[in-house]
């Protein structure tokens, strides 16, 4: 029961979200828009592809810094609406008194939002890349480790969405709630793809951020459905 | 999961409010005491330290509000978890209490830390230090989660709600200390000196250790006195609270 | 005295550290009275118990 | 006819919202075919009473027991038993009438056949629009599709004759009979008792 439920929520709110093609495209327009035109708030003379004394950082590692904080930022703006709806027309009240438990109604609409959503993202980020010059093999290492982490940022925004989900002023307090938890899934992800780029190994932090995902997605779920259950309340 | 009849007459406010009111004095004086005792015994008595000279003896004060915040955001999340499983109201207004507490001495450590930094290292911001960049992440905690409480009108939603987001974080805590750490170790150039305490002998080591004990003391003593308005509030119509208050008045 | 003061140099920043944690417990020791002190009041102002809940009035129709 | 194989236990219940009592020692036991009508002023407590019967918020004292037994029904719809309908309708508006009625169904494990449920409902026409482009009593009707199957034991509706034409609330009014008749509870809160009156029925004034 509880995973047919969770097929019928993943297939409800897919067919959702391509009725509302803005709901999720925003996002990730917003993440394109960020990410490769941040370079022109440096001067063009900074911008060297290897620093010297006189650049304090290099096109690529810039790069990399400014893909991973779009990406993070283009999650928050993606999620915050995401059970905000389904509370505003009652139907995350029937989805209660449906049979399976809430759980499984949460997975579903997290896979739906991460199908929607983050792995779009991901497929995008070599186009992005190539505004930094990066390596084909850190961007596609900076696919696979956004790949790996976007499941963190997706719970972890989640919880910050439920537990704010009836607040005014939602989305100013989930980037706050989220920051510091994110901090783990942004230092990995990012020293991954830096590893790429210098053509080393990049297994040590990617199978860490691989047991972060399988954390968050065994564990965020359950506080998510406390959280909906006490707005509920 | 039935709870031991002990652990119910823990949950009965009245005599949680006296007992903690009791507490108090006591607490406080022999924490500014030994705050006092301990301050005067570092900056004036203890030896120079022959690496840092004089600036080190900020190592009895930025050691001590670090740590107080950190307990204080474990008790936070233990205190928020137990009154969301059993709805407690008295273990939210102590997870609450610890909130304000915990925020300011975190902030505290930032700024010593970031003092003792400049003539160290040459700059309030090093990030060769992961202590500094721990106390920041673990202040942006707290402040979420008191913006968070600060959003709702309703006190007992507000209640079980930051609860979550106080379970959350401190299971966070630990995977977000050791990136850090992890993340400086790489950035770790083999000269920059640690934060660690020096090689502390006696002399220094004594003052240190009077000051955490003066910390920890002030800090359950700061907490009661929380942990009692908080009661108050929680228990507003209550007839206890009703004599209280009436027997304070006449 | 003043090279007590001094603290070798680093005067300015060791006690600016002491003032910037003493300014903190002091706080933190005026804030936690100043709030049992208000909420206390708060409930002193409330003393007049809400009106009672009305008990519900269950009744049956006449009828099978 | 009472079926007593399920039933509604409310002993000395209790609910506050917001630091107030809204009620105070309600006991109140209901057997299956019984009907209760929830009345009194806006604010005193109706919907949070019925939120939490279907178990959405706790009771500050007191105890909710709702032992359903198992669906004595034809169809074999197992399903979950409790069917709220709140001042929400719970409807997708993206999507269109069919697509939720087919989702709830599935949710709830009611085999009836879609479109001969929406020709009932009397929505033919509008089966394939999108729910956003219904009237407020085209939708109502869409929220008590559920309703008709005989799946949920117990009927926890909040002043379901809102927005409501005649010919809609005459065959909620059947449905409700039906219901009753098949041994279910239903538990109405609503302005206009005269219209849900039935013999026999709980008159409850809070």
């Amino acid at each position: 029961m509880p995973l047919q439920t969770f097929l019928l929520v993943l297939r409800r709110d897919l067919k959702v979200a391509f009725r509302r093609i803005s709901e999720w495209s925003h996002p990730l327009l917003f993440f394109i828009a960020v990410s490769a035109l941040f370079p022109l708030a440096l001067s063009p003379e900074r911008l060297a592809m290897t620093p010297g004394e006189s650049e304090l950082f290099g096109l690529q590692s810039l790069g990399i810094g400014v893909i991973w904080m779009g990406a993070l930022l283009a999650s928050l703006m993606g999620l915050d609406r995401l059970f905000l709806n389904d509370i505003e027309d009652g139907s995350l009240e029937q989805l209660m008194l449906g049979p399976a438990p809430l759980l499984s109604v949460v997975y579903g609409k997290l896979a739906a939002h991460w199908l929607v959503s983050a792995l779009p993202l991901v497929i995008l980020v070599p186009l992005v890349g190539l505004s930094y010059r990066l390596t084909p093999g850190a961007t596609a290492m900076l696919a696979l480790s956004l790949l790996i982490a976007t499941p963190v940022l997706t719970v972890l925004v989640a919880i910050g969405a439920a537990l704010t989900v009836n607040l005014r002023g939602a989305t100013a307090i989930i980037g706050l709630l989220v920051l510091p938890l994110v901090s783990p899934a942004l230092i990995f992800g990012a020293r991954a793809t830096v590893l790429a780029l210098d053509a080393e190994s990049a297994a040590g932090p990617l199978y860490f951020n691989a047991s972060l995902a399988i954390v968050a997605v065994s564990l965020g779920p359950v506080a998510i459905a406390a959280a909906l259950r006490a707005a509920l309340e | 999961m039935k709870l031991p009849v002990w652990f119910h007459r823990f949950g009965s406010p009245p005599w949680v409010y006296g007992f903690a009111g009791a507490c108090v004095p006591w607490l406080l004086i022999c924490g500014v005491l030994a705050i006092a005792i301990g301050a005067y015994w570092g900056l004036a008595i203890a030896p120079t330290d022959a690496v840092q000279g004089e600036v080190y003896r900020i190592i009895y004060i930025h050691p001590q509000t670090a740590y107080i915040g950190m307990m204080a955001y474990t008790l936070m999340g233990i205190a928020a978890g137990i009154g969301f499983i059993w709805r407690i109201k008295l273990a939210h207004a102590v997870a609450v209490g610890a909130a304000p507490i915990g925020a300011t001495f975190t902030f505290g450590a930032l700024i010593t830390g970031a003092i003792w930094g400049r003539p160290t290292w040459g700059t309030y911001w090093e990030w060769g230090d992961p202590r500094i960049m721990f106390e920041l992440l673990l202040l942006f905690l707290f402040l979420g989660y008191l913006a968070l409480r600060a959003a709702f009108d309703d006190r007992d939603k507000a209640d079980r709600v930051s609860a979550i987001l106080a379970v959350v974080g401190v299971v966070n805590v630990p995977i977000i200390h050791f990136s850090v750490d992890w993340w400086n170790s790489l950035h770790q150039t083999a000269t920059v000196m640690q934060l660690d305490d020096p090689a502390m002998d006696p002399e220094m080591l004594v003052p240190f250790l009077i000051m955490v004990g003066g910390f920890t003391l002030l800090f359950y003593g700061l907490l009661f006195r929380r942990l009692q308005a908080g009661i108050v509030e929680r228990e507003s119509g209550a007839r206890w609270l009703r004599e209280l208050v009436e027997g304070a008045a006449s | 005295m003043s090279e007590f003061l001094a603290m070798g140099g680093h005067g300015s920043y060791v006690w600016t550290a002491y003032g910037i944690t003493l300014a903190i417990l002091l706080w933190n020791l005026w804030s936690a009275g100043a709030m049992l002190r208000r909420n206390l009041r708060r409930a002193a102002r409330e003393t007049a118990a809400d009106e009672p809940a009305r008990r519900p009035k269950v009744s049956q129709l006449e009828g099978e | 006819m009472i079926d007593s194989s399920i039933s509604l236990e409310l002993t000395d219940v209790g609910l506050s919202r917001g630091g107030r009592d809204l009620i105070a020692g309600l006991s109140l036991s209901l057997r299956g075919g019984q009907l209760a009508l929830l009345m009194g002023p806006n604010g005193s407590g109706k919907t949070s009473l019925l939120r939490a019967i279907a178990g959405f918020a706790p009771t500050t004292q007191g105890r909710i027991v709702f032992s359903g037994g198992t669906a004595p029904d034809h169809t074999g719809d197992a399903g979950p038993t409790i069917a709220y309908l709140g001042h929400l309708d719970g409807l997708k508006k993206d999507l269109t009438v069919a697509e939720n009625i087919q989702f709830i169904n599935s949710l709830r494990g009611i085999s009836r056949p879609v479109d001969e449920l929406i020709a009932e409902l009397g929505l033919a026409l509008a089966a394939q629009r999108s729910v956003r482009q219904l009237s407020a009593g085209q939708k109502r009707r869409v929220a008590l599709a559920y309703l008709s199957s005989s799946s949920s034991r117990l009927w926890l509706l909040d002043e379901p004759l809102t927005n409501l034409d005649r010919p809609g609330r005459e065959l909620l009014g059947r449905w409700l009979d039906s219901h009753l008749a098949g041994g279910g509870i239903a538990i109405v809160a609503t302005h206009r008792a005269d219209e849900l009156r039935r013999p026999g029925c709980l008159l409850l004034e809070l």
